[in-house]
């Protein structure tokens, strides 16, 4: 049987083993939910990003989520070894990953059915699924198969069986290695997507490879479209407005991290800990190239300290952790309040409590980022609701915590740490950066603690200042850094604190950085305004507004201060 | 400024008092060690001319960490336990400033021995005084890890039950260990000239001293005080030379060359006679800020630079 | 001149040497707050805790608080040198130490003004003050002196210049050390005490030392009692009932210690810290007789991590530390929570944040105990609200951690912790103490998390316990205690937490310990009671009522179970 | 139960099949040396019938600190870096029970080093095996502080800058050390023979074992893997005997006596070729549960007594 519909422009050896074209019914659609699955190491990764880059070079909204199993090396076909990508796109912006999906892709049944179990599926979705499992030599396998397929079927979902190991076993030696790109074809006529910047993306990701690598895959690409123009009955469209401005296409840590870099920080102390840890990574890959350094601290206490050293010395460093880390950290941080270090920490929060779920977002950490630390410790929270957010929350974040001597807390989570999501090329400025550290002469009589009645703040005096010698202190302590045994005196400088906090808040306009499209960070709009989080472990379904958030303290001193 | 008044400057600068380098008046108890190592700190802050402006003590929490605050320096003055890692952040940061750190044996040997441990390894370059009283002070007398075997304190009322750590013999185990020397302070002279030796050692060095305190454990060293024949003093071409004046006094001498890291080993082990002088040096081994090109200059393009190139990786431009 | 009032009986040596009798002016009181200060080692300590156990024994109620010179030895003469105690009397049940003093006895004039310049006198105070100053050979103490005194006078005190010293002189060679019973003997002339219970006191408190020491203490007393009797034109009667049980007169860090001993515990982990160390330094001492075992840790993480290791072999471990030391822990209580391992923690908060003022009382640390470990990770939190509470909330806790798998934190805090106040004699109860460690076989098939589904509790297996066998973790399991990937079986196992907190909070009558005279544990009242205090680092003011809190979280799955 | 069947009962339980010791199914990758270790521990539970009930593994937080899910023991799998002192609380507690501790390289000695050097001091009978495979495996591939400088990983993706340090020298450097060994995944007889003697010795035994990470660090061991010459076995009377079809192999043999503590330092600094066997073992250290007096049975009387004795000295009896 032949392919009737002519392939697009450039398809120069079109596949034709497909058996019948079918009459399509073409839907216009607001957005979709995709999936794509299989074993690590099998390529639906890689496949879902590509989707979604075209998509979003397309000029659809795009947000791609990491299906990735919580061990290293799952055994195949397993139920918790799904890796893979969630890809939503849509007409407009697109804020998270949704709820559940419209269209999945699986490489064998069983890494489909963890995705069912736990109830990522839409009732009646489309299924598309891998069939070689079906005449597998072991009876067991083909009986998993088939068993799985039936029940599927019985429970209403609209199951395609997809002779994807046939179909690319012409095109390429080993078939397991090529069929993520049959995928893409699929997926692109799907979505009625343009395939010349399906190929474009190929030659991108291939790039470093030969030209022959290039063409085997464009091929697949090729093939997987034809199949489904063939095959399949259905063909969406998800109106596209084409972006005028370029583009960034990056993961939510990757926004962290070139915010570090591009708010001017230098000095960034870690411990490994899932999910923040690709943020070091990266940042260990960059930083250096800006003149900045990644320190991997022994632990997450002394991670903190080292940050808080760095900071003392007139620059604001950041900490990167999550959930049982900040934990570690609270110590340190109630040390940095007290005496007005500034400093930037990020959490990527995960499943807790204690080690949890490490690799599944939750947003469980506000309260513990608020109050923490033992005594009142008054920090900024903020907590980025878009990619976007994530790298220009780091500059903001840099200077609320330089202008006003504190410690800001950006709160993210798993699920912005490994979603893409494209937003506009970030056009730098110097503004973003610190002034250079004061080496002046601190004048005669300045006190380093010599808090403003109205703002709480005072200058710092770093090393290397003639003049400005004092001892810092965890210590309560008066306008001199003398240790302070009255407690009248400490009532002076918590109200000083407390009033930087509210300063911090009162002038969000001024700290805040310019952003293109003439926005000031926005959803500074006040306290526990907390995002909502679907039942624990699940994906954030409301991502706005973005929060700065100062926390209240417990005392009724901060109440009489407002 | 003329050259020549920079000149001049240069010398004032140069030249400071021991007045300089005093801050608080210092509230430690009557004959506590501490004092005398606040002394013998000052005096090698003058003769070293450290410009007060650039130099940081940092400590923990004890006694001992009150240090800071008698100094006309810069002092940070941190927590318990973390007053390695707070000075390693300063000094990647800031690799032009002189750092010092005074730490408890609690503080440094208890609380913050992970610290510890990878302080040497990191191998910064930068002073560590531990304060050895063999208790813990602050918090009014429980045993610490050095407190040796039988030390009756508030959480030991029967007596300690553990034979005493070492500070010089972990040191000694960890790689990357680049100066370890050990004082006491009730002989003055070695103690500055070790203090000196350390300072002038460009990287981690480590110096144990131990310091009485005799608010709580009033009889610790008063065998030591009073016998100085058990008093080993390490001597060496490359070590400390002893004055003739303390020759006299301090006869039991014991030549040990600073580069043997085995024999360094063993000397560390012996508790009586209690060995003071440099037990071990290795010039080089590479410090970390040099290793992390720490305290470059770096400017907006060079950010601006960066940003774009990762930027444009993951562009997707207009049509 | 001749003193005309003759002494109490058995006063066998009456002294004369006082030059005026005055006419008296007798009133009646409800309470009184009196202060007692010298420099550290004049025995200041001694005299007002004597005072206060002399006042019990009367009837009267009695709260005492140390006066603790924040240094280990402050130089003599300074104002930050107070040592000493405050004291404060009642007709009735007395819960606190009250805000100002009505009466201020002061060793020297500098020791005085630090109280005073804390505001901690009454305005119009009376004030008796060693005159010894006056006319001391050195002309700027004597400058002192004179200015101190005018000074007082001029703002409205009612200042009494003392000849301590003098007087003391003839009786004992180092009069420094004997001024304290002289000032003991003149506050029982003051508050018409009975001197034979002071006589009693003086016997207990030199009693290991020879019956010169107590005979000499003895006339110093008297001497005292004369002087006041012949200078002071008031006198004071604070009407008493006199207790027909047996008290017991120790501060809230014994009590803390007791309790431990009491409930059956066995083990107790710790790490050194101001102001809850002195709980650890007396259960140090008198815990091995009962069986049991404090082990000092190297640092707080691992006190936690040790009593936690303790208590999974079937018991109730408990670590005690201070604010700094708390916000270590909060990594390691997660685990306890996830792991449903029970534990007590006692937190004596003191004034932060950071290193803050250690020996200054705060309560600031309930919302850090509330939600201070990352991810919902749910406590019981009780906080004591007299020293009878501290000894009874640690039998309350235990039983609590016990039944319900729970980590249990008791807020005390320095005021209670070295306030002395007497309550009834505790009658021990086998009751109090855990049943012994179950080492039974396990019946087949049951499940290390079998999640009771309306209270959440499941039975503990522990090592030892044939047929039991299984791994306990940090990250979410299901009911075979087996890692859960999925986000739905930890959210059963959060649930199952979440509502065994509640179990905990509607049981409280099972749970609760029997006290004297039928209460029940008190203030059971609900969640955010928290008790107030007075600016910061202030005495609390109020005490009422204890509160058992068990912390409301975010999420809106708790709200749902409620 | 009558005595018979008591006996036969007990003839039983001391009985046991590796199946007995066998949990979950391992999760590791293949050709992960925790395999091999795992395989060697429930070969040791058999072969000295362990009562599984009566056998705690306790771990921290890594790939190596999943094994205590793979027993059917009794198995504790905490937080990372705290493994020891909770295993130290379990001791305390439950001097009776067998106490295992498996940690990782990171888990043991950079977030736990401060616990690791306590250890050592407290000398509890336990049974601490290091799984060194120089690298962060759970969180996929960090320098960890014993990975050779110059290792590429995500955080030192142009290779890592600090000498490894060794986990070996650093435990003979504390007072108190009382067994110290090493092992390797590869040689699977030595690694057993060496386990069970660190079982046998009553104190705090620690053996390191070198295991490969094929998922992150390939071929890290393969030179020593592939040439046993560069293998160095240690072997004593009082040490291990290495048997004559593995001498065949390893022929690189040093007779070395456990007791030298020295000579122990000096073979522990050896990276290449790598010693395998017992370094030093002091059998007379006393361990911390013994001087504690801990697992005594107390009675509710002696309860009653202590706070009655207590009470006496603080009540106020009505007159
Ligand atoms: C986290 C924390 N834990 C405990 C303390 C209480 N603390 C302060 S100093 C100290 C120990 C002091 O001993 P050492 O380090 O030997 O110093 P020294 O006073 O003897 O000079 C302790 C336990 C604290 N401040 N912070
Ligand atoms: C407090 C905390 N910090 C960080 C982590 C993340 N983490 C888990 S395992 C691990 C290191 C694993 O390395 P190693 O101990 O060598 O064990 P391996 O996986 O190599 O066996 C880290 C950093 C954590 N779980 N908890
Ligand atoms: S307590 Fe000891 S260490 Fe502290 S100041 Fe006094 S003598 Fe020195
Ligand atoms: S990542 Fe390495 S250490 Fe972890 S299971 Fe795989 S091979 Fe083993
Ligand atoms: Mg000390
Ligand atoms: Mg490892």
């Amino acid at each position: 049987m032949n392919a009737v519909t002519p392939l697009p422009a450039r398809a120069s050896a079109a596949r034709t083993g497909s058996t019948a074209t079918v009459a399509k019914h073409l839907q216009t659609l607001d957005q979709h939910v995709i999936e794509i699955m299989s074993d690590s190491g099998e390529g639906a990764q890689k496949c879902g990003q590509s989707f979604g880059s075209i998509a979003a070079r397309t000029g659809n909204g795009v947000w791609t989520v990491e299906i990735i199993p919580a061990e290293i090396q799952p055994p195949a076909r397993s139920v918790a070894g799904a890796s893979g990508n969630r890809i939503r796109i849509g007409s407009h912006q697109i804020t998270n990953g949704g709820d559940e999906a419209d269209i999945a892709v699986a490489f064998n049944e069983q890494v489909l059915l963890g995705r069912v179990n736990a109830g990522e599926l839409k009732a009646g979705c489309i299924v598309l699924l891998e069939n070689m499992w079906a005449e597998h030599e072991d009876a067991k396998i083909a009986g998993q198969y088939a068993e799985t397929r039936d029940r599927l079927v019985a429970e209403g979902y609209r199951v395609y069986e997809v002779p994807m190991e046939r179909e690319c076993r012409s095109l390429v030696p080993d078939p397991r290695k090529g069929k993520n790109m049959f995928v893409l074809g699929m997926l692109c006529n799907i979505y009625s997507l343009d395939m010349d910047l399906a190929r474009d993306q190929i030659a991108f990701i291939f790039g470093k490879k030969d030209a022959k690598v290039i063409s085997s895959n464009v091929a697949l690409l090729e093939a997987g479209w034809q199949w489904a123009e063939s095959n399949l009955d259905f063909k969406y469209r998800v109106p596209a407005v084409k972006a005028t401005v370029p583009q960034v296409v990056i993961n939510g840590n990757t926004a962290v991290a070139l915010g570090v870099l591009a708010s001017g920080m230098d000095i960034c102390a870690m411990y490994p800990i899932t999910p923040a840890t690709s943020a070091s990574h990266y940042l260990s890959d960059v930083f250096e190239r800006a003149g900045g350094i990644v320190h991997q601290a022994e632990d997450e206490i002394a991670a903190c300290a080292f940050a808080i050293g760095a900071s003392y010395t007139g620059r604001v460093a950041v900490t990167i952790t999550s959930g049982p880390g900040y934990s570690l950290k609270q110590e340190g941080l109630g040390l940095a309040v007290m005496a007005e270090i500034p400093l930037v920490v990020v959490n990527v929060q995960r499943g807790g409590p204690s080690t949890g779920q490490p690799t599944k977002v939750e947003q469980g950490d506000l309260l513990t980022v608020m109050f923490g630390s033992h005594g009142d410790a008054p920090k900024v929270v903020m907590a980025p609701g878009t990619i976007e957010d994530c790298f220009y929350s780091m500059i903001t974040a840099r200077r609320l915590a330089e202008t006003f001597n504190m410690v800001v807390v950006v709160l993210s989570d798993a699920s912005l740490a490994t979603a893409q999501q494209p937003f506009p090329r970030p056009q730098f400025s110097t503004e973003w950066l610190a002034p250079p550290v004061d080496q002046n002469p601190v004048p005669d009589g300045a006190k380093p603690y010599d808090w403003d009645p109205v703002t709480g703040l005072s200058r710092r005096f770093v090393p290397g200042q003639p003049n400005g010698m004092h001892t810092l202190t965890g210590l309560a302590h008066d306008r001199n850094s003398r240790v302070a045994y009255d407690p009248e005196i400490n009532e002076q400088g918590m109200r000083a604190q407390h009033e930087a906090r509210h300063a911090a808040e009162d002038s969000h306009a001024a700290a805040s950085v310019r952003r293109p499209r003439g926005r000031t960070a926005r959803g500074w709009l006040g306290r526990h305004q907390g995002r909502h989080r679907r039942g624990r472990g699940a994906t954030a379904r409301r991502r706005s507004p973005r929060l700065l958030h100062a926390p209240d303290v417990p005392a009724t001193d901060a109440a009489r201060h407002r | 400024m003329s050259a020549a008044t920079l000149c001049l400057h240069h010398f004032a600068e140069e030249n400071y008092a021991l007045e300089d380098y005093q801050g608080g008046v210092p509230r430690w108890c009557k004959g506590c060690g501490d004092n005398a190592i606040l002394a013998a700190i000052q005096r090698l802050c003058r003769d070293e001319s450290l410009r007060p402006e650039k130099t940081v003590f940092v400590s923990g929490i004890g006694c001992s960490s009150r240090l800071p605050h008698y100094m006309r320096t810069y002092g940070f003055h941190g927590i318990h336990g973390r007053a390695l890692p707070i000075a390693e952040g300063i000094k990647l940061a800031r690799p032009d400033l002189h750092v010092f750190v005074n730490t408890g044996d609690g503080d440094c040997c208890s609380i913050g021995a992970a610290h510890w441990i990878h302080a040497i390894r990191y191998n910064m370059n930068m002073t560590v005084l531990l304060h050895d009283n063999h208790i813990y002070g602050l918090t009014k007398k429980q045993a610490s890890p050095t407190s040796p075997v039988g030390t009756r304190s508030n959480t030991t009322p029967r007596g300690s039950y553990l034979d005493a750590l070492s500070p010089l013999t972990v040191t000694l185990g960890v790689q990357n260990v680049s100066f370890v020397a050990q004082a006491v302070d009730w002989i003055p002279e070695s103690l500055f000239q070790i203090l000196t030796a350390a300072y002038r050692h460009r990287g981690f060095s480590f110096v144990r001293i131990l310091q009485r305190c005799p608010e709580f454990v009033g009889n610790m060293f008063e065998p030591w005080v009073h016998d100085p024949q058990r008093m080993l003093m390490l001597t060496h071409a490359d070590g400390i030379r002893v004055s003739p004046a303390l020759q006299k006094i301090y006869r039991n001498q014991l030549p040990h060359d600073p580069a043997d890291i085995n024999r360094a080993r063993e000397i560390a082990s012996s508790e009586d006679p209690i060995p003071v002088g440099i037990l071990y040096r290795n010039p080089e081994v590479p410090c970390y800020e040099d290793l992390r090109g720490a305290g470059k200059l770096r400017t907006a393009d060079q950010v601006r630079g960066a940003l774009d190139a990762e930027l444009d990786k993951f562009t997707v431009w207009p049509q």
